[in-house]
């Protein structure tokens, strides 16, 4: 490549790849994660630990804000009519008299929701972190040097980073724990931010056998971690662009389009549909569809 | 034919005037006001100028040719690496964005700018250079001096000059 | 790490272990070479990005095998042992290390998944504190000698002066115990858990005749669960998981299923249910009866013997003793009339009270009224070796062993499975009286509170290593196939990593070697003993016209040995006496709060504690981490000027803890809420010192008719000690609230959906 | 004035060299053999030998020590190459496996010495010559799939792509500079997606490919 | 009014004054010194901790990603502004009483952009690979991500410091022959000598060296408005409440001068009894510093009530949340300390009295100092804590010691550097100092000659 090659494709790099214009060819990564059917066991947050090689980092640093994991299970209440506007000047020892439990609480995973447009990509300084073809946010270690852009423009605050070194010096993994270690990633060591990838080593393995066998990448090839432990098949994963998939089903049946920020069922009155996406409205176009929690109102 | 430099140094620019004005008038062998005469001042002095005659100042052209290419080189140098970084594609960004380039045009304009006017400076003022044999510490404290180039035989006038116009101190050495 | 890590040796479920080992298995290089398959940390020091020649070694197989590519992860499946569920799970192995556990998805009771629980076993396994050594009273010993020493205690020594403590036990393991047992001529095999239904079977085998039932909540429309938290730690939770992702679809012929859930401190199960009733605690058996009564206001036909039983808890009355109100119960049976078939579950929550018993029997009632029993409530077929079926542990079965060992009855006494020193109550003494044994020997994995109190420690096999047989059970079966029942293997997914521990079918064979040599020198180790007890009856399992090779790999590699169960039966018609349910106890003014010692979904009864996944996984409602806790609702809370985060002293007549205060607006207000499983003095770095065991403070009530320590009749009164501290949790400030932002957690009305269609 | 002049065509100058030099940093995909170091091996196996191509000049007579090799094939000892990540160095018996039976050279310290190993079971502590670091991970199967088995190019030459000209080397040595640019470079190029077909398709792109 | 400067300062007394300050400063310059490089050696070391063990040593967390490493870095570039106000703009607008001063801004410029610069580096998880943000043409065939505001900031912080230190340079190369003729043999001398690269002062040299030092003045102007706007594109780029405002780059530019000001103020008053320089840094010319400061402070004031009021009645909701929580939570003492800093203590140099009063002024400025700093750690941490997701809110975070002890340890620095500079670099611009003595003093005469035509 040099100077002519960047003035022949001119027109290519002007593209705003992934929205819009160049919609994903073979393959998009998305999930659905049906609130109604998680139960928030944590079964799929221990199944990440134990495929990504996710360290634990103990009370301490628990305490401090600094745990690593990259799917965490969140807990809400319902809280009465009275509290929906939000007092900031109210303590928050008080606020918790207002939740109310006689319908259960509400549990959400939160994990990378893989944008599309996504907000940590486009300022890391080294381009540690970009879109993959298959619609991936990737987050390449080793070109990582720490500068925690990425993480504070997520909205979602789901990159976590290693402020200590877990492998060596906090000795996260004392002997024989190091042989449970996944040897498909690396072990990621201090001043490295990480966060979920939708197991790409799970993903590239199934391309790649895929393309071996000359194939496209068929729904059910691949699983995440997350999904495969489910108990209740809350999460489903595949490729949004194989109409095939149970994925693309589910965003069809949902009418949630991937490329837009404002969803048109949303608009309508009689709505009937309860999927969506989390802070959609910062247009950062998340691959994650949730389906709204359901709670029976005749008893 | 041997060359004569003389040095004479003078209390204030009303003299040092005085005395150039006085060797324009004045035709001496071999020597010319607008090439053999150089001043040497403390400070910088505008009407040094006036009474030198005009001469030009070329920085600005190095000043232009530098801030051009400062923003052309960053232009395409961002613009390039971005085509040819290895699949850098950023969620709904082009792969060339303008307004960052942009941003980094603008410094590398200024870059260029400044580091080509510094090297036109030194070009056109003739830096770094070795102190010529004939200079006296006072001028850089507050005295002004008068340095000329003539042939051996026009010395004896031009010192003639020199003390007429009470010149504090004069110094000669023998050109090549 | 491009040419990854491959090494010799193999672990391999078609052939025993010895035979792996003599295929060129070399531990030194097997820890070598997967050291840096692990370990690598690719990012060490300074991202060394250049590369390096002839710096590293590649180590090569001897031998190559055919079912092993390097750098590819091959499945072997086998059986969770980290409860008591028996789920079916798969282990990713690659370069003979096992680096995951999957659930099995041809398994009927996981079916393919598996709960956080069950994937932290690779965690017992790699685990960094385990006994690695027989050890005479903390000395190291070798096998020979350990094995010397038990002959040598038991010489002399009379059958019934011996006594066998263990957990839940089933499969052939548990039939050579019986066999040891009947060597020695001892009868004392007490079989204790200290967190089981054994009420709930009490209870179900009276009402339905069989103590565990197969429960269909896929098949219900309704879920009435009085403290039966089947999503959390009851019995067998990935598989009431997998009936429940079913329950709740909106596109099931049946429409979407509708949990309530009754119990006085929210379980996960709460947590999920459409509405959450919190019953005065020990009232549930009333409600139940209650919903009878109104149920039969409301038009259902109740048999008349029955409602001679229940006419007395009118809904009026109970809602007084109950807290319930009048127009919640009523509603609760409208819609159990109108939505039929349902469920009514009862689980720990209702069971753990001195009338525990009659409040199970109470609500399986209410199965019977509503004719849920042989639609929702299945008779679970039983297997047909009784001498493999499961021996339930109870908590009975430890005072039976405790006032044994109190009168000084039992010389020695082996324990394996089973922790009674960390969670019998401390008024129990237990600890005090198993010192009083002569000889102690424990089997055990790590070093725990009661392998600490021990003579003896026989260091044990992990699960990845062990062979071993499993019957669940609670018995789940493949749709359509009720006689089912299944027998599943646990075989080694890897070589030991310790070259001196053992399963615990070997070190039974080797003591019973000692006692009957001839009938045993035919097994050179339990793999043996076991292959040979199958192949005996390959036809009775399903292999009669199998060749024994084929049958035999068949078997390990699908590790699930399906079989033609018992058909069990269920009665239609319960016997029904007379209940006798008491009033709600007014409290005690000094110990006004009823204590509930809650199951957390990962502690369980503490025997996973060091496991440090389960340690940092959050408990789902309450968040924290690391630590025990003391949930308190706010409005007693702000009645006692508790706030969160603050030290307090709960206190009972039997002892007390201190821990950190969690407002918690899922519990009654009348109760506090303290999870099992932490405390401990021993176990491992994970486990030792972390939160406080809640064990020790209990009453010594027992259930009147099973004899069960009746768990949630511990009255407890609250003191804060003045130390307050920041609760380590998952949470922040916001607690959960959304504050405005709307579009977070949604939740919606069933009606404001089309769940229908739904793909 | 000719001085200013010269000036601005230097500025000018340099700024095509620094720009087109910066914009254009593709190394060539075709490297000069650097040879790299040389790697002390446990025993210095000979690929000229084995792989090497046969010289009709050992036919006349076969009692002669043999000059050239046999031809065979990469993937008869690499194995794994074509279903794994990784190509796999062979297991030792499949050294012996031949060599049992190759009664002429079975007295050579070289086969001596490997049956040494065989004997006492032990593997062959082989140096790793191309190695890559640990976060870098390249798949073996993708290239020999894509290349050897889609694309029929010959197999010495495929594998020689990156590993150089093994087939007349003793030990192996690496010749290419396998860096981060070097694979790249190659991965932008179209490459023929099958033999029968003038599809031409480049590598994937992304980071995440070799990076986990 | 006094006089800027007395005229009839003999030209020769200038070169002594100033060389002096090369030689024997007062006693207080070695306690300054020293404590600075006490200051500076606890820094180290705890970088050199935080380096070995990671940036877990700060005490900061998830979502807490950034922590005062981030608000020192905005402080310290802010601080350079001033240095290019008073030399370049300063110039261009003909304002002669910024001669005495202007050098030692210039230094501070060139110095707080070191100190910031090393902020980028601490700050870094992994500072080893730091390199991978620079742009060279590298074997691995990858860029940095020139879409990223860091880079931008990288490559403005670069193209500022280069230029600042190429004007200082330029700018002192006379003095540097001043140095070069005057003081004793010895290698301070050679040094001289190299810097003064053969200076004579010839009507040649003048002629372009005047040209030179206008248009980089030039340059430097929007070089430093763009810097500091740069800056703040790093927060107003991003999407976080409270950061994605729009007046953030003037608003940043705003506080640079403002803080700059302030600590010309300090260091004006330091330099002036250190060095003895009473003569040239004279009363009149710190009132007209000083009456600078505070129109600045006005002006910053302006941009931060049109901050808080864009915020307030927008329909940013989240925005609206942080803005309220800094103001009211946890934050609000520093949040208040910050306005009662910025925008009341300013007030106090409207006082006549108080405008050449060093104690006051002494104080004032290290007081607008404290406020500024607290400006930039109040826009960096509560966004943090109460950002878009309440679940991920966190109001418990504070610096460790490690993280306070590099903050104060780059003050130690910046100040280190600069008390060596001013030893080995005349700290006033003495050709520039005579022409101005030459022109006040040709001015004198002409009024003189004036006024005797008067009569």
């Amino acid at each position: 490549m040099s100077v002519s090659n960047l003035l022949q494709n001119w027109s290519t790099f002007r593209h705003e790849h992934p929205i819009n214009d160049k919609p994903h060819a073979e393959i998009k990564w998305a999930m659905t994660i049906d609130l109604d059917t998680c139960i928030g066991c944590n079964a799929c947050s221990v199944a990440c630990y134990a495929e990504n090689n996710l360290p634990v980092v103990g009370k301490e640093k628990y305490a401090h804000g600094q745990s690593m994991h990259w799917i965490r299970i969140e807990r809400y209440w319902g809280e009465t009519e009275v509290k929906e506007e939000y007092d900031p000047n109210s303590n928050f020892d008080m606020v918790q008299q207002d939740f109310q439990a006689d319908q259960g609480a509400q549990f959400l995973p939160m994990l990378c929701q893989q944008c599309e447009a996504a907000p940590c990509e486009t300022v890391c300084p080294v381009g540690a972190t970009n879109h993959t073809e298959d619609g991936l946010n990737s987050q390449i270690y080793n070109r990582c040097i720490g500068s925690r852009y990425c993480s504070a423009n997520c909205p979602f605050k789901v990159r976590y980073f290693n402020w200590w070194n877990y492998p060596e010096q906090e000795n996260a993994w004392p002997e024989p724990l190091p042989l449970q270690l996944n040897p498909d990633l690396t072990v990621r060591t201090k001043g490295v931010m990480e966060k979920c990838t939708f197991c790409k080593q799970r993903t590239y393995t199934a391309r790649n056998n895929a393309r071996s066998e000359g194939r496209p990448v068929h729904d059910g090839d691949v699983q995440t971690a997350c999904q495969q432990s489910c108990p209740t098949n809350a999460i489903s994963f595949g490729n949004l662009v194989d109409p095939e998939a149970r994925v693309a089903k589910q965003w069809e049946q949902q009418q949630v389009d991937l490329a837009k920020e404002k969803q048109e069922k949303d608009e309508k009155a009689d709505n009937k549909l309860r999927g969506y996406r989390i802070l959609e409205e910062l247009r950062p176009y998340p691959s994650i569809m949730y389906l709204e929690r359901v709670r029976e109102s005749a008893v | 034919m041997s060359k004569r430099s003389i040095l004479a140094l003078y209390n204030n620019f009303d003299e040092a005037e005085a005395v150039v004005k006085e060797l324009r008038t004045t035709t001496i062998k071999g020597f010319d006001v607008n090439d053999d005469l150089i001043i040497k001042s403390p400070i910088e002095h505008p009407e040094v100028e006036e009474f030198l005659g005009n001469k030009p100042v070329n920085i600005q052209w190095f000043t232009l040719v530098g801030a051009l290419s400062g923003g052309l080189l960053a232009f395409f140098l961002i613009a390039g690496a971005q085509g040819n970084f290895y699949a850098q594609s950023k969620g709904g960004k082009p792969i060339v964005p303008f307004p960052p380039d942009f941003v980094l045009t603008y410094e590398m304009f200024i870059l260029g700018g400044v580091y080509i006017t510094v090297l036109g400076f030194l070009i056109c003022a003739g830096l770094p250079a070795k102190r010529s044999p004939l200079y006296s510490a006072k001028v850089s404290e507050d005295q002004i001096g008068i340095l000329v180039d003539a042939e051996e035989s026009a010395a004896a006038t031009l010192k003639g000059i020199f003390t007429k116009h009470k010149a504090l101190e004069i110094q000669e050495e023998a050109g090549k | 790490m491009i040419e990854n890590g491959f090494d010799e040796t193999t672990s391999h479920s078609a052939k025993p272990q010895s035979e792996g080992q003599a295929a060129g298995y070399n531990r030194r290089d097997f820890l070598k070479t997967l050291g840096w398959g692990g370990t690598a940390v690719a990012l060490s020091g300074c991202g060394n990005t250049s590369i390096e020649n002839g710096k590293e070694t590649v180590v090569s197989y001897v031998e190559p095998t055919d079912y092993q590519i390097p750098s590819i992860g091959v499945y072997y499946n086998s059986t969770c042992a980290q409860c008591d569920a028996g789920c079916n799970i798969m282990g990713r192995v690659r370069e003979g290390r096992v680096l995951k556990l999957e659930g099995n998805p041809n398994s009927p009771v996981n079916r393919g998944k598996l709960c956080g629980l069950g994937q932290a076993g690779v965690q017992a396994h790699y685990n960094p504190d385990r006994v690695r050594q027989p050890l005479l009273k903390g000395e190291a010993i070798t096998w020979d000698k350990a094995l010397g020493l038990i002959a040598e205690k038991l010489n002399g020594v009379k059958g019934e002066e011996v006594a066998f403590l263990t957990g839940t036990m089933s499969g052939h393991v548990r039939a050579l115990l019986g066999n040891y047992m009947d060597a020695l001529g001892s009868k004392n095999h007490f079989v204790y858990e200290a967190v089981s239904p054994a009420v709930e079977r009490a209870a179900n085998k009276k009402m339905y005749g069989v103590s565990m039932p197969r429960y269909r909540i896929d098949k219900a429309k309704v879920v009435l669960s009085f403290g039966a938290d089947f999503l959390g730690a009851w019995i067998s939770p990935v598989n009431f998981s997998q009936q429940y992702a079913q329950f709740r679809k909106g596109s099931r012929p049946e429409g979407r299923g509708v949990l309530v859930q009754i119990e006085p401190k929210m379980s996960l199960t709460g947590a999920n249910a459409d509405r959450w009733i919190a019953a005065r605690p020990g009232t549930e058996g009333m409600l139940a009866l209650a919903l009878i009564n109104a149920l039969g206001t409301a038009g259902l036909s109740i048999p008349t013997d029955v409602t001679a039983v229940v006419k007395d808890y009118t809904p009026e009355r109970v809602s007084l003793d109950t807290g319930v109100s009048f127009e919640q119960i009523n509603r609760l049976a409208k819609l159990l009339k109108e939505r039929s078939p349902s469920l009514i579950l009862a689980g720990g929550a209702a069971e753990g009270y001195a009338h525990g018993t009659q409040n199970a029997m109470a609500i399986a009632l209410l199965n019977h009224v509503l004719g849920n029993v042989g639609k929702t409530v299945e008779a679970a077929a039983g297997v047909p070796f009784p001498q493999i079926a499961p021996i339930p542990g109870s908590r009975s079965a430890l005072t039976a062993l405790g006032n044994g060992l109190a009168s000084g009855k039992y010389k020695v006494v082996f324990t394996y499975g089973a922790n009674p020193v960390y969670s019998a109550p401390a008024v129990s003494k237990f600890s005090e009286n198993f010192s009083k044994a002569g000889f102690k020997v424990a089997f055990a994995q790590y070093l725990d509170e009661t392998a600490l109190a021990a003579d003896l420690v026989l260091p044990l096999d992990s699960a990845m290593e062990e062979w071993a047989t499993e019957v669940p059970e609670y018995m789940a079966a493949p749709e359509g196939n009720v006689g089912y029942a299944q027998l599943s293997v646990r075989q080694p997914l890897m070589g030991r990593l310790y070259p001196d521990t053992r399963g615990a079918g070997d070190i039974l064979l080797a003591l019973l070697k000692q006692r009957k040599a001839d009938e045993y020198k035919g097994f050179e180790d339990f793999y043996a003993y076991l292959q040979s007890a199958i192949m005996k009856n390959k036809a009775a399992l399903g292999g009669a016209d199998c060749a024994d090779d084929k049958f035999w790999n068949d078997t390990l590699g699908s590790a699930i040995l399906p079989l033609k169960g018992v058909a069990g039966s269920i009665s239609a018609k319960p016997a029904i006496a007379g209940f006798a349910l008491p009033a709600p106890v007014t409290a005690d003014a000094s110990y006004p709060l009823r204590l509930i010692p809650s199951i957390s979904h990962s502690m369980r009864d503490g025997r996973n504690a060091n496991e440090p996944w389960l340690q940092e996984s959050p408990d789902p409602m309450t968040t924290i981490v690391w630590d025990s806790w003391v949930e308190i609702h706010p409005k007693t809370a702000a009645q006692l000027g508790i706030r969160e985060g603050d030290i307090v002293e709960v206190t009972s007549k039997s002892g007390s803890i201190k821990s950190q205060a969690y407002l918690f607006p899922g519990i009654h207000p009348d109760a506090v809420s303290v999870p099992m499983g932490y405390g401990h003095q021993a176990m491992g770095r994970y486990a030792k010192g972390v939160g406080a065991n809640v064990f020790a403070m209990l009453d010594p009530v027992y259930d009147k008719e099973t004899g069960e320590l009746a768990y949630h009749e511990t009255s407890v009164k609250i003191s804060k000690t003045g130390e307050r501290i920041i609760i380590v949790k998952e949470e922040g400030p916001a607690r959960g609230s959304q504050v405005g932002r709307k579009k977070i957690a949604v939740k919606v009305s069933a009606d404001k959906v089309d769940l229908s269609k739904e793909v | 004035m000719h001085r200013f002049l010269r000036l601005s065509i230097l500025l000018v100058g340099m700024f095509f060299a620094v720009g087109s030099y910066a914009t254009d940093t593709a190394p060539p995909i075709t490297t000069e053999d650097d040879l790299g170091p040389q790697v002390e091996q446990p025993i210095e196996f000979p690929h000229n030998r084995h792989a090497g191509l046969h010289d009709p000049a050992d036919d006349a007579d076969p009692s002669k020590p043999a000059k050239g090799g046999m031809e065979i094939n990469c993937m008869y000892c690499h194995t794994y190459a074509r279903r794994s990540m990784v190509a796999g160095i062979p297991p030792l018996r499949k050294c012996i496996g031949c060599h049992q039976s190759i009664e002429s050279v079975k007295e050579t310290p070289r086969i001596k010495k490997l049956f040494e190993y065989w004997e006492a079971k032990k593997a062959i502590p082989w140096k790793k010559v191309h190695d890559l670091p640990d976060f870098v991970r390249f798949n073996h199967e993708r290239h020999v799939q894509r290349f050897v088995f889609q694309q029929n190019r010959p197999v010495q030459e495929a594998c020689g792509y990156c590993h150089g000209d093994i087939k007349t080397m003793t030990v192996a040595r690496r010749q290419k500079p396998l860096t981060m640019g070097w694979c790249a470079s190659c991965h932008q190029k179209d490459h023929l997606v099958s033999a029968s077909s003038s599809e031409t398709s480049h590598g994937p792109n992304d980071c995440f490919t070799c990076h986990k | 009014m006094g006089k800027d400067i007395r005229e009839d300062i003999a030209w020769a007394q200038i070169n002594n004054d100033v060389l002096k300050s090369l030689e024997n400063p007062r006693k207080l310059y070695w306690v300054i010194l020293f404590a600075a490089m006490l200051v500076f050696s606890v820094g180290v070391g705890c970088e050199i901790y935080q380096y070995n063990v990671g940036l877990g040593a700060a005490n900061m967390d998830n979502p807490h990603m950034w922590g005062l490493y981030i608000a020192t870095f905005i402080f310290w570039i802010g601080m350079s502004h001033s240095g290019t106000l008073l030399s370049a703009i300063l110039h261009l607008m003909h304002a002669d009483w910024r001669k005495p001063i202007y050098r030692f801004a210039e230094a501070m410029t060139t110095f707080s952009l070191m100190t910031a610069g090393l902020f980028v580096m601490v700050h870094l998880g992994r500072l080893w690979q730091f390199y991978y943000a620079v742009p060279y043409p590298s074997e691995r065939w990858t860029w940095p991500n020139f879409q990223s505001p860091l880079l931008w900031d990288a490559m403005a912080i670069f193209t500022y410091l280069s230029s600042s230190v190429i004007f200082l340079y330029i700018g002192s190369i006379p003095d540097f022959a001043i140095a070069r003729d005057n003081i004793h043999p010895g290698w301070r001398k050679k040094l001289y000598s190299i810097l003064a690269l053969g200076w004579e002062g010839t009507d040649r040299q003048w002629r372009n060296f005047r040209v030179t030092y206008l248009t980089v003045a030039c340059f430097l102007i929007p070089l430093a408005v763009s810097v500091h706007s740069i800056v703040a594109s790093d927060f107003a780029m991003s999407q976080q409440p409270g950061w994605h405002v729009t007046s953030f780059p003037p608003y940043f530019v705003a506080g640079a001068l403002y803080s700059g000001c302030a600590a010309i103020i300090t260091l004006f008053i330091i330099l002036r009894y250190v060095f003895k320089f009473e003569e040239y840094m004279t009363l009149p010319i710190l009132k007209k510093t000083v009456r600078l400061t505070f129109a600045i402070a006005m002006v910053w004031t302006y941009l931060n009530c049109i901050e808080f009021t864009a915020t307030w009645y927008s329909h940013d909701q989240v925005a609206k949340d942080v803005l309220i929580q800094k103001a009211t939570g946890p934050y609000a003492p520093f949040f208040w300390g910050m306005i009662f800093c910025g925008s009341v203590v300013p007030f106090a140099m409207m006082v006549k009295k108080w405008q050449t009063s060093i104690p006051v002024m002494f104080a004032v400025s290290l007081l607008l100092n404290v406020g500024m700093w607290l400006e930039r750690w109040m826009i960096v941490a509560p966004t943090y804590s109460h950002g878009y997701y309440p679940w991920t809110w966190d109001h418990n975070q504070w610096p460790s010691l490690i993280q306070w002890g590099i903050v104060f340890g780059s003050f130690g620095w910046f100040t280190l550097l600069f008390m060596v500079f001013c030893k080995i670099v005349p700290s006033v611009s003495m050709y520039e100092v005579k022409e101005m003595v030459y022109h006040r003093s040709l001015a004198k005469k002409k009024e003189e000659l004036g006024l005797e035509g008067g009569h």
